[in-house]
């Protein structure tokens, strides 16, 4: 294992000791407790978003937590959920009096944790919603997406929500807007070679010295179809299928586009790869109003990438546009 | 031990701490199978952080130190088994509080209200492969047990013993949530890790009863 | 080499179409030659900024044109120069009346490339100056710095005069502050793993399981010391000695720190090591006014990572802290 | 042949692009030692496209001819040596414009120029261990051949003489210019590679001529 850290077991409150001596005018945590991260510029009466999860995929969750994004993060330990009680103290801190929105992925623990922390919340009279990200079409076929992971896409939810909730709207149309943008959000991942898990100290799958691994989840959960990798353009096109189809996109419609790297792989790369699903996307007359390409949700070193593509109506598409920042995430308007 | 009283509770769960600590490497290996590894480490964290808060709130009212246990337990321990355990020892305790000690009635009370508690937050049905699949005969066997009037060691013995056989029907489930619902029939064989848990906090008891 | 591809001799310019195709709004190329890449959003009587150099380190060179920071870029093959002709296109549409300043790393091929540009921009009767990047500390001893490898502390050259361009500064006032920025500016790297080269095919070099190469170049130019792989705040100890040794840091004085992941190194570990950049500077009674962390001069896939501290007068602070927006590099007042 | 005339000028660059085809792997090889390996590929491109040129502007000036050529080069191969021959061609077709053949005399006004023009340009000093360590006697040699009235074969075979044994001192030499600088004491007992590339490039005009 040769990763840059001092103890194993250090490894996330050092990395959250790090963001907060870089970061001091923008994050700040609650509750005495460093794994309990808030924004340092919190908006009165506007609606809290909290997110949370485990540690090794940054910028995810904790990135996302600034202005006209997320409110709060409870982080976990390594692909570890965080535990209730955090989620709960970020909770409070996130509530400016109009109720909070919990957004988060679909993983067991993950559930758990919020649910648990939404009944604390409720018992002190916060009012909570939830929503669970689940966008990764690999990780159970259609008429199943309750059971999907949440994974990169999740990345619009965050930015609809979060420009609807700087708008100024409230709990019930936030959620909604979370919602639509959940609905119209899908994900296809594929990874070239495994992280490694600092505690664990060894890679967490093998795979062929030329092969990937098309659905392949961001914790290293197995995919759907292994084999030698191909050139770029058929691998997008691989994944594409299923992303266009269940989105039914056609002429005239418009889209965001998430070309999100999982660690490894260069910012070179996914260029490459952009190019060709801007072409498939011009074919079908489909038009891309807005695009990322970067690293929103890795996997630690993992090299592989993802695609998210969300569906826009004009609502989406002025939240989507609107201004950002936080330390991972800045986007002016226009 | 006929009863489980109130000054007992503190050696309880010095016991179940003991008895994690033997068999953390043992969950490691068997979340390795199905999952990522770390039940072993979680039942070890929130066993150790149980015994702390127990010892600590000694004073307490019985059901309000195992509702503070099991709140102690999912701080330590965030994760799957560990936030479903710590609601399992919070719900057990808040049916408890009054109680001065704990009897085969008791006993019931609380793994009916640890069983409820998990399946609540859960929200596994039976058959899903889940640590549901062990406590819930492990609770049905001790209200059995109760409205028979056995005695708490005989109850404990059957309670493990339906735990046993329920841990071992698991092998033939296919896994519906968590970590290991990806394998699908890969599951099939393999005993559930956190069925493999609630056994052993059962047998646990009963030793500590019956020693 | 597992890399997401078509051809490798299309690498370059496959990514070249994926960047205009992602950011036609930003983004454009002049002399009908996709590596004439120049500024979608030109400023009249602006002094012109230029950088070039090979391809492979995203998002140098080309992901610093933006506004408040360059306006064009040369664009060369992986880890080679642009030719004169490319560089000289994009000088002709950065000249913008003010004249052109070019800021570049110090590579052979670079400077010929960029000499005789200027050769053929005084033809055409356009005022060009240049200077040269040569911030790599461990790439020759004090006193030889005019043979120092250029690497990711051209981030602060480029933000430094693309800020004071945009105040209106003149071109020998843009010229005075690069120099200054580069005067006060130090970077150390260290790298774990090779990258590799598209048409090459295999690693540059190799490296032991468990070693490091300190003071590594971003292209695998050999460093100063190859040993077993430490713990990160003795790496970033070593790292730091020399820096803040050339930079004579002392008590009361004002930083910039550039946390740069080389491409592999996931930024988690990039954050514990700024953890103890952070300690260490706090502890000499230094305070630090910005800090970036992240992806900003990269090799490709290679794991490891670079240093750079910039000292701050009251000029450079007010010039780093302002506004600037490019795909790559977004950075809001405040 | 006495002379290269102007209509001869597609038939050497041929020549010269054949050449450098048959050193591409030779080129990439030796580059390899201290370098990046792209030279075979520079010298390559960069000959084919100078061959492009000379051949679509046969009908012109032959220094203009020359000139053109170079500007082809730089453009097809950036890169050190890329732009080197480049700026070495542009210099040495601007020496001849006007002239409508070349004989000793006028191959020593053009390596002449494309000498400083490669002096000038990459700001080498003499034992560097670049090509401006080969591209130096090339030039003197020749100029002593005109002044004594050499034929071109005998000047041309001096001159590829002088740069064989030129080359060969670069073995001594350490680098102190481009990615070769950083091997130090490393790049002792290696030739040059721009060197090489001189050397070939004399030879191949000493074939052309005397064959
Ligand atoms: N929805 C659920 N309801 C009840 N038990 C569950 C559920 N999902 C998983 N489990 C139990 O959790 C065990 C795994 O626990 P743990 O290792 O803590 O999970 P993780 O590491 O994924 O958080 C499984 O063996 C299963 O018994
Ligand atoms: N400053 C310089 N002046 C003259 N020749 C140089 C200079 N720097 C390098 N060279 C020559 O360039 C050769 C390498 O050429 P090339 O492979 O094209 O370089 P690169 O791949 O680094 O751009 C060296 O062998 C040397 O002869
Ligand atoms: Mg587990
Ligand atoms: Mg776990
Ligand atoms: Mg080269
Ligand atoms: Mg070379």
């Amino acid at each position: 294992m040769k990763k840059f850290l001092n103890k194993a077991e250090d490894f996330v409150d050092e990395m959250l000791d790090g963001i907060y001596a870089a970061h001091p005018d923008k994050l700040r945590f609650v509750a005495d407790d460093r794994r309990c991260l808030v924004t340092a510029r919190p908006v009165s009466g506007k609606v809290g978003l909290v997110t949370g999860g485990g540690s090794g995929h940054l910028p995810l969750f904790l990135g996302y937590v600034g202005t006209g994004l997320l409110d709060g993060a409870a982080v976990g330990g390594v692909f570890q959920s965080p535990s209730a009680d955090q989620a709960f103290e970020v909770t409070r801190a996130a509530d400016q009096g109009a109720g909070v929105l919990y957004i988060y992925g679909n993983y067991t623990g993950d559930i758990l944790t919020f649910d648990m922390a939404a009944e604390m919340a409720d018992a002190e009279g916060i009012r909570v919603l939830s929503l669970v990200g689940n966008d990764d079409v690999a990780s159970s076929p259609a008429g199943e997406e309750h059971k999907r992971r949440g994974v990169a896409g999740i990345l619009f939810i965050y930015k609809a929500a979060g420009a609807a909730a700087a708008e100024g709207m409230n709990l019930d149309e936030v959620l909604r807007v979370a919602e639509k943008a959940r609905a119209n959000t899908r994900t296809m991942g594929v990874a070239l070679s495994s992280c490694i898990v600092p505690e664990v100290g060894r890679a967490t799958f093998s795979i062929g010295e030329s092969d990937m691994e098309i659905g392949m989840g961001i914790h290293g959960e197995p995919g759907i179809r292994r084999g030698p990798l191909r050139p770029a353009d058929e691998v997008v096109d691989e994944m594409l299928g299923p992303i266009l189809g269940e989105l039914s996109l056609a002429k005239g419609d418009s889209v965001a586009v998430l070309m999100n790297g999982l660690g490894g792989t260069p910012q070179e790369e996914l260029y490459i790869l952009y190019r060709r699903v801007a072409g498939v996307l011009a074919e079908r007359g489909v038009s891309v109003r807005k695009t990322y390409v970067g690293e929103f949700a890795t996997s630690m070193e993992m090299a592989g990438f993802s695609i998210s593509i969300m569906r826009l109506d004009d609502e989406l598409a002025r939240l989507v546009a609107a201004q950002a920042d936080s330390p991972f995430f800045a986007q002016h308007q226009g | 031990m006929d009863k489980v009283r109130k000054a007992d509770l503190v050696g309880l769960f010095a016991h179940l701490r003991d008895v994690f600590t033997e068999q953390r490497e043992a969950l490691i290996t068997l979340d390795g199978r199905l999952g990522d590894s770390d039940l072993g480490i979680t039942m070890n964290k929130g066993f150790n952080a149980a015994h702390g808060a127990v010892e600590a709130n000694a004073a307490d009212d019985l059901g309000k130190t195992l509702n503070g246990a099991g709140l102690a337990f999912a701080k330590a321990a965030p994760s799957t088994m560990g936030t479903l355990t710590g609601t399992g020892l919070m719900r057990g305790g808040k049916a408890l509080l009054g109680r001065e000690s704990l009897g085969t009635g008791e006993f019931a009370l609380f793994w009916r209200a640890f069983r409820d508690g998990v399946a609540e937050r859960g929200k596994a049905k039976l058959g899903d492969k889940t640590v549901l699949d062990v406590l819930d005969p492990i609770a049905a066997t001790l209200e059995a047990a109760a409205r028979e009037e056995a005695s708490l060691s005989a109850a404990l013995e059957l309670a493990a013993q339906a735990a046993a056989t329920a841990l071992d029907a698991t092998k033939a489930m296919k896994a519906q949530h968590g970590k290991a619902a990806v394998y699908q029939d890969g599951s099939i064989g393999v005993p559930d890790a956190g069925g493999t848990v609630a056994h052993l906090m059962i047998d646990a008891m009963r030793a500590f009863v019956t020693r």
